[in-house]
């Protein structure tokens, strides 16, 4: 008997996986806390950990009402980039960027991060307007984002179609060239171990039920859970895809609403796509993950709601976009399909810092892109929550921009629509 | 190959009750209600009805094809809803992607905004 | 393994390049099984689609469970790489002919009020009491070649078939889709040579033989085979990786290797209820042994768990001790479950495993689609978005040598070659430009008034049939959503216009409205029922007399007449900064009249003009392009056009915003700049005039042929608002708009 | 939810239709009216469970539909 091509056992694979996980610690909760964190997400869990880190704080509490990156912290593509079009913006994400960089020299944990690049296609003269506008002004903040011609596309991404399957013609594209992947529970997980090993509590499957108050409208004092109060100097909310509700317990009420995305992977290729490719007009965007996969995402469903049942709709969509510009993948087979919930807010950029109400502070509105400000949001969060000052680099990122008629509108940077 | 050619006739928004009552004038008439105050009489030269405020619109700006029984399946082949259960009603929806109506009948006829025909007629292969 | 002999041959498939003959019916699996190998790369072998041991390549798709495939002749099979990763299809998007699969496919629908998944005793038995029952069932069978990869939400069944897609709305869905074979984890288990019972007697029947052949637990039915009484401990193999023997425990626990050339083993059922638990529908109901109790496998102590991603148990215990103790987080960190057979294979093991340390048997992991894969293309079948539009002139722009571009849903000439000349035939011949994308609604009925004094930020009441008036529209937020004409054409008649990008947006505001008003007003949306030729230019007006147009209307006003036979609404307004009447007309007439107009205006020089063109005459105007200049919370005070907004209007959408925001720091503004030598791009960040501070950006900027200079407009972010800033490195002074013909004198002419 | 049962057209796929936002009620407990403007226009009510919403059938009948849907499970449960 002959084994028919047995291949060979990747470099990397799940035995290495597990060798390279660093342990997360499980405390027995307490009954109070100095900071009391509600969602034990990225943005949550990295809060938690430079609040130990950088400013010795540990009597913290990270309180998730599933396990921990189980909403879409686990569920988004991904993508680590800064190529944003406001100012505020690429600061804020490029400073994210460069936390990513230096993640896994800081905790040890392989977090697989890998510098990519990043091209975002157009196909119109519009279209070519807004890459040209982002490259002007990701240069402009010292951002290394560059214009391409469609020679320039072939040359980065040899697979692709520039007659976009005859309907979406590739006239150029923005490259931002220090875009990268992490594997994305791999990030919670680092965040974890650092924080639970300096003594932060991580709480799984503890949904908030209410928040504690000193009288209405009085300063809240810690959470309610099914399983009794938790006690706190400072809540912050880094709930994702529940706010509106966590928030509305403060009496709090954002510009925000929760809608569905979608993502799927295809199974295993050897490594081929470079790049990750994206397309403004299409807000569809693919690349190949460690494994070998092709991730794929586009835009969010058009209606707000809390399910994540994934739908057909959505794929099908998904896929035909994704196959105008790459033909290559009509004949890869989807392994899994996925939905998260993103909260968008009323200006497509995220929400962080006071919410008017003492001893609460929030962030949200992450919406498609909150996976790669995750080390940014959780460092500015933990400085503001030791010190008590908001940091320059999120204060334009607060909710009161909305009410002072300052909007953060980039929707051409979501990625999506 | 089924081709979609110019219609002409008027377009008419008016009150649902006036437009029921509507008298076109024209030959060979065929009304489309659109909606229950819209209604597009393809060949119509005029239209009476009881709304003093009706607007009444000389329109060209939709196109149609006659379709053959066969014609008639492949069309349906492309089309992600069901049909009506009256056959003589209207059914509007995408077809092959493209905004457009089915007016199921002998013969049937498909009908789409002018501005869309290139289009609904690449993707139904009736470009030549 | 086999005598290789075929009675009956189907034909050849070919596997790695060389030719394998098949029996009539056989699997791609069989088929390669008859020929004395193993598909995949070990492991045990279930051939019924649970495990993901048999995968390759087949005809160009990767990843494909060659049990699920039947062998026909000349199906291409490369072997997938047991755990390696083949190579991306095509490396080069160019050649689009080796598409292995890149016909669109077709989408067969179908309405049903019962669907059966499975077409084994227990799905059939269902179907004919719901037939019985009088509905309309349809029964779904893996077996007979339509393969269900998923149920949607909304009772929706995504399913493959030989000829294309098969997409099925059903009010009920019966899942009978039975149970899987409980694979064995322990040394050795990635060895090729173990089948389950269930394979075995596929084997048998197909006349595959299995050489010498040993049974662990329940032994296969027909099949020669010595039974082996003991529990399994490993097995063991050959440098090749083909298994040589099977070590079982005997009586007094002691082990006992027993040589063989096929292990068989038949260790209980695991319930195939992915399709059930993908929407947690209550529509979904299961029969059969899907719906059955299945008791979990003994906990794995050692060997491969996880086939498809190679994960151990040694793995999986290390995870455990790392801190990644439940299931959901279990399997993220330790890969288990994470491959192409979604845990069908290892999930009742992995659940085992934790039951053994908690004491708690945990749920089984989310169910996701899709449950049998399929490509992109298959997703894709008969898809379709973007349905772009064309206006009536398309094909004379594509005659005149136009560059057609997609903006705002349509196709439109974005130039004919030559930008500045078409430029100066504007400012000082004549052009016409295809403006039929524009939006036109009619508004008609008594409370039309009303509703237009709600709607607008303008008064609308005071403005005379035959006069129009330009107007923004607001939203609550008192932001800008889009700008166009008011044109009264009756006491209770108007024709309003509205961007090309904004007109669907446009129509449904006013819809939303007058239904939330309750007011009495009809709207008819005469979009793309109308084109319309923007003549522009000094001659504008003697090229439309010459046409039949003997008393233009005067400035903001508009009449009905016959150009060159065409029934036009002649509109009298300025976009470019120069006399233009815009001739809507139905779509019949359109090329007709473009063609009039340009025989007629010949001795003019008249050219037509593109968007480029366009939009810089519009930039020496200071007109705004809601969309392009304008931001999400941009305000008619901060655009400058506080004279389009009347306060002291009652109530307009957006009035109370502006009221309370009128009271913020003035701190966005949308201005005009000018600077020496060529236009900047748009998008160019503006600098502080000591170039360190970002604080605004170009919106729109064009060298002026007129002028000699560059023109820009944009916005300043910080205050006080300089005067002068940077931008490109180069010195812009902030600069009052309109830059040309500041008094209107020339649109007006 | 996949498709909406139009009242003039019939059942569509979501992708003829285009959705219109929520109704937004303000909170009960602002009385100044800037804060209720604010309120007004920028706030969402985002509620996981029956929103009262527009929907447009662009592809349609081009009118407006109001749908009653639970949001927390994305299933429709009344079409005006």
């Amino acid at each position: 008997m002959v084994v028919v091509n047995p291949g060979a056992v990747a470099a990397f694979g799940a035995t290495e996986a597990v060798a390279s996980l660093q342990p997360i610690v499980w405390h027995e909760p307490r009954d109070s806390y100095d900071v009391v964190i509600v969602g034990g997400g990225g943005h949550g869990l990295a809060t938690a950990y430079y609040l130990a880190t950088r400013h010795g704080i540990t009597n913290v509490a990270v309180v998730e009402a599933d396990y921990i990156a189980s909403g879409n912290t686990g569920r988004n593509t991904t993508i680590i980039r800064a190529n944003y079009a406001i100012p505020e913006a690429i600061r804020f994400y490029d400073h994210s960027m460069k936390l990513y960089e230096g993640l896994e020299a800081e905790t040890g944990a392989a977090i697989f991060h890998r510098k990519k690049g990043h091209v975002w296609l157009a196909h119109s003269e519009m279209g070519m307007r807004t890459e040209r506008a982002r490259v002007l002004m990701n240069q402009a903040m010292g951002v290394n984002t560059e214009l391409l011609g469609p020679a320039g596309v072939k040359a980065l991404v040899p697979q692709i179609d520039l007659t976009g399957g005859g309907r979406y013609p590739v006239f150029g594209a923005s490259h931002h060239v220090e875009a990268a992947t992490a594997r994305h529970d791999r990030v919670a997980w680092a965040y974890a171990s650092g924080a639970t090993s300096r003594g932060v509590h991580v709480i799984q499957h503890r949904p908030v039920t209410g928040l504690l108050r000193d009288g209405p409208g009085g300063r809240v004092l810690g959470v309610q859970t099914a399983a009794g109060p938790i006690h706190a100097g400072i809540v912050l909310s880094a709930v994702g895809g529940r706010v509106s509700q966590l928030a509305a317990m403060a009496r709090v009420r954002l510009p925000v609403r929760t809608h569905p995305l979608h993502a799927f992977v295809t199974n295993d290729f050897e490594q081929g796509l470079a790049k990750i490719v994206a397309s403004t007009e299409l807000a569809c965007y693919v690349s190949q993950t460690e494994r070998g996969q092709m991730l794929i995402g586009a835009e969010f469903d058009s209606q707000p709601s809390f399910s994540r049942l994934s739908s057909f709709d959505a794929l099908r969509s998904y896929a035909y976009k994704i196959t105008r510009l790459l033909p290559f993948l009509r004949s890869m087979r989807i392994l899994r399909t996925w939905a998260g919930l993103c909260d968008i807010s009323a200006d497509f950029s995220p929400i962080m810092g006071e919410t008017g109400v003492d001893g609460f502070l929030i962030t949200t509105g992450w919406g498609t892109w909150g996976f790669k400000a995750i080390p940014a949001g959780g460092e500015a969060l933990a400085e503001r929550i030791a010190t008590g000052r908001t940091p320059a680099l999120i204060a334009p990122f607060g909710l009161d921009r909305f009410r002072n008629e300052l909007a953060m509108a980039d929707q051409a940077s979501a990625g999506t629509r | 190959m089924p081709a979609l050619e110019p219609l002409v006739g008027r377009r008419v928004i008016g009150d649902p009750d006036a437009l029921d009552a509507a008298i076109w004038s024209g030959r060979d008439v065929v009304v489309l209600r659109l909606a229950p105050d819209e209604a597009f009489g393809i060949g119509a030269t005029a239209v009476e009805l009881d709304d003093e405020h009706a607007i009444d619109e000389s329109e060209a700006g939709f196109v149609g094809a006659v379709l053959s029984t066969a014609d008639l399946a492949d069309v349906i082949a492309r089309v992600d809803w069901s049909l009506p259960s009256d056959p003589s009603a209207l059914a509007q929806g995408k077809v092959a992607g493209v905004p457009a109506k089915l007016l199921i009948g002998d013969p049937s006829l498909l009908v789409t905004h002018a501005a869309y025909a290139g289009e609904l007629a690449d993707r139904l292969g009736w470009s030549s | 393994m086999t005598d290789g002999s075929i009675s009956g041959s189907g034909g050849r498939i070919v596997v790695d390049g060389r030719p394998i003959e098949f029996a009539a019916g056989d699997s791609v699996a069989i088929a390669i099984m008859r020929s004395g190998k193993v598909p995949g790369g070990g492991g045990t072998l279930c051939l019924a689609g649970d495990c993901g041991n048999c995968l390759a390549t087949v005809d160009g798709v990767a990843h494909v469970r060659t049990c699920e495939v039947e062998a026909r002749p000349g199906t291409a099979v490369a072997g997938d790489p047991g755990h390696g990763k083949p190579p991306l299809p095509i490396v080069d998007g160019r050649d689009l002919t080796r598409t292995p699969i890149g016909r669109e496919l077709g989408v067969r629908r179908i309405d049903v009020d019962i669907a059966v998944i499975g077409g084994g005793p227990s799905g059939l038995a269902a179907a004919a009491a719901a037939a019985a029952g009088g509905g309309n069932v349809l029964v779904l069978d893996a077996d007979s070649g339509t393969e269900v990869v998923a149920i949607y939400p909304g009772r929706s069944i995504v399913a493959r078939e030989p000829a294309g897609m098969l997409h099925v709305r059903a009010d009920e869905i019966v899942v009978a889709t039975g149970s899987a074979e409980i694979q064995p984890v322990c040394p050795g288990n990635d060895l090729a040579g173990i089948v389950t019972s269930g394979a075995a007697e596929r084997l048998q029947a197909a006349g595959v033989g299995l050489g010498v052949a040993v049974a662990i637990g329940s032994p296969p039915s027909g099949v020669a085979c010595t039974v082996l009484d003991g529990r399994l401990i490993r097995f063991e193999g050959d440098a090749t990786g083909r298994l040589r023997s099977v070590v079982t425990t005997n009586t007094d626990g002691s082990e006992m290797t027993t040589a063989c050339d096929t292990a068989i083993v038949g260790l209980g059922r695991a319930p195939r209820d992915v399709l059930a638990r993908m929407t947690g529908d209550d529509a979904i109901s299961l029969v059969g042994s899907v719906a059955d109790e299945h008791p979990l496998p003994a906990a794995p102590t050692a060997g491969e768990i996880c086939r498809c991603m190679g994960t151990t148990v040694d793995d999986l215990a290390s995870a455990w001790d790392a801190g990644y103790t439940e299931l959901e987080l279990l399997k993220r960190a330790s890969w288990a479950g994470l491959g192409p057979c979604q845990g069908g294979a290892c999930l009742p093991h992995v659940r085992a495993f934790i039951a053994a340390r908690t004491g708690t048997v945990p749920e089984p992991f989310t169910a996701r689609p899709a449950s049998r894969q399929i490509t992109l293309a298959e997703a894709a079948a008969d898809t379709t978005i973007d349905a772009f539009r064309r206006t009536p002139l398309h094909d004379e722009h594509l005659a005149l040598g136009a560059r057609m571009d997609r903006f705002g849903g349509w196709w439109r000439p974005w130039h004919y070659g030559d930008v500045v000349g078409e430029y100066w035939a504007v400012r000082e011949g004549v052009s016409i430009g295809d403006v039929s994308t524009l939006g036109k609604l009619v508004v008609s009925g008594p409370d039309v008034v009303e509703a237009l004094e709600r709607i607008y930020p303008c008064h609308v009441a005071d403005i005379k049939v035959g006069r129009s008036r330009y107007a923004l529209l607001l939203n609550e937020r008192g932001h800008v959503m889009d700008d166009g004409m008011i044109l009264r054409t009756g006491e209770s008649r108007f024709v309003l216009s509205f961007t090309s990008g904004g007109a669907a947006n446009a129509e449904m505001w006013i819809r939303d409205w007058v239904d939330t008003w309750g007011l009495r007003v009809h709207v008819m949306d005469r979009t793309m029922s109308l084109a319309a030729i923007n003549v522009t230019g000094p001659h504008a007006k003697e090229l439309l007399a010459r046409l039949g147009l003997a008393e233009p209307p005067r400035f903001l006003g508009h009449l009905e007449a016959d150009i060159a036979g065409v029934p036009c609404h002649v509109m009298r307004l300025s976009f470019t900064g120069e006399a233009a009447f815009e001739l809507h007309h139905p779509v019949d007439g359109s090329v007709t009249l473009w063609r009039a107009l340009l025989d007629a205006g010949r001795d003019f020089g008249i050219r037509p003009h593109g968007l480029q063109a366009l939009f810089g005459l519009r930039l020496e105007k200071g007109h705004v392009i809601v969309g392009m200049d304008t931001e999400l919370d941009t305000t008619p005070h901060r655009l400058g056009m506080d004279w389009a907004v009347r306060m002291e209007k009652p109530a307009f959408i957006g009035k109370a915003a502006l009221e309370r925001t009128s009271r913020l720091p003035d701190t966005r503004r949308w201005v005009g700049f000018a600077m020496d030598g060529e236009a900047p791009p748009e998008g160019s960040p503006i600098l502080g005039r000591d170039g360190d501070e970002i604080i605004g950006n170009v919106t729109g900027s064009w060298t002026s042929p007129l002028l000699g200079r560059a023109l820009l407009l944009g916005w300043l972010k910080r205050t006080p608002f300089p005067d002068r800033v940077v931008i490109n490195g180069r010195e812009a002074v902030v600069t009052a708009t309109p830059f040309y013909d500041r008094e209107g004198l020339r649109a007006r002419a | 939810m996949h498709t909406l049962d139009c009242p003039r057209c019939g059942r569509r796929p979501l992708d003829e239709f285009t959705f219109g936002g929520e109704r937004r009620p303000t909170a009960d407990w602002l009385t100044d009216p800037d804060e209720r403007d604010f309120d007004d226009v920028w706030v969402f009510e985002n509620p996981a469970g029956v929103a009262t919403e527009r929907w447009f059938h662009a592809a349609g009948c081009r009118r407006w539909l109001t749908v009653r849907r639970d949001t927390s499970v994305d299933r429709v449960l009344e079409v005006r």
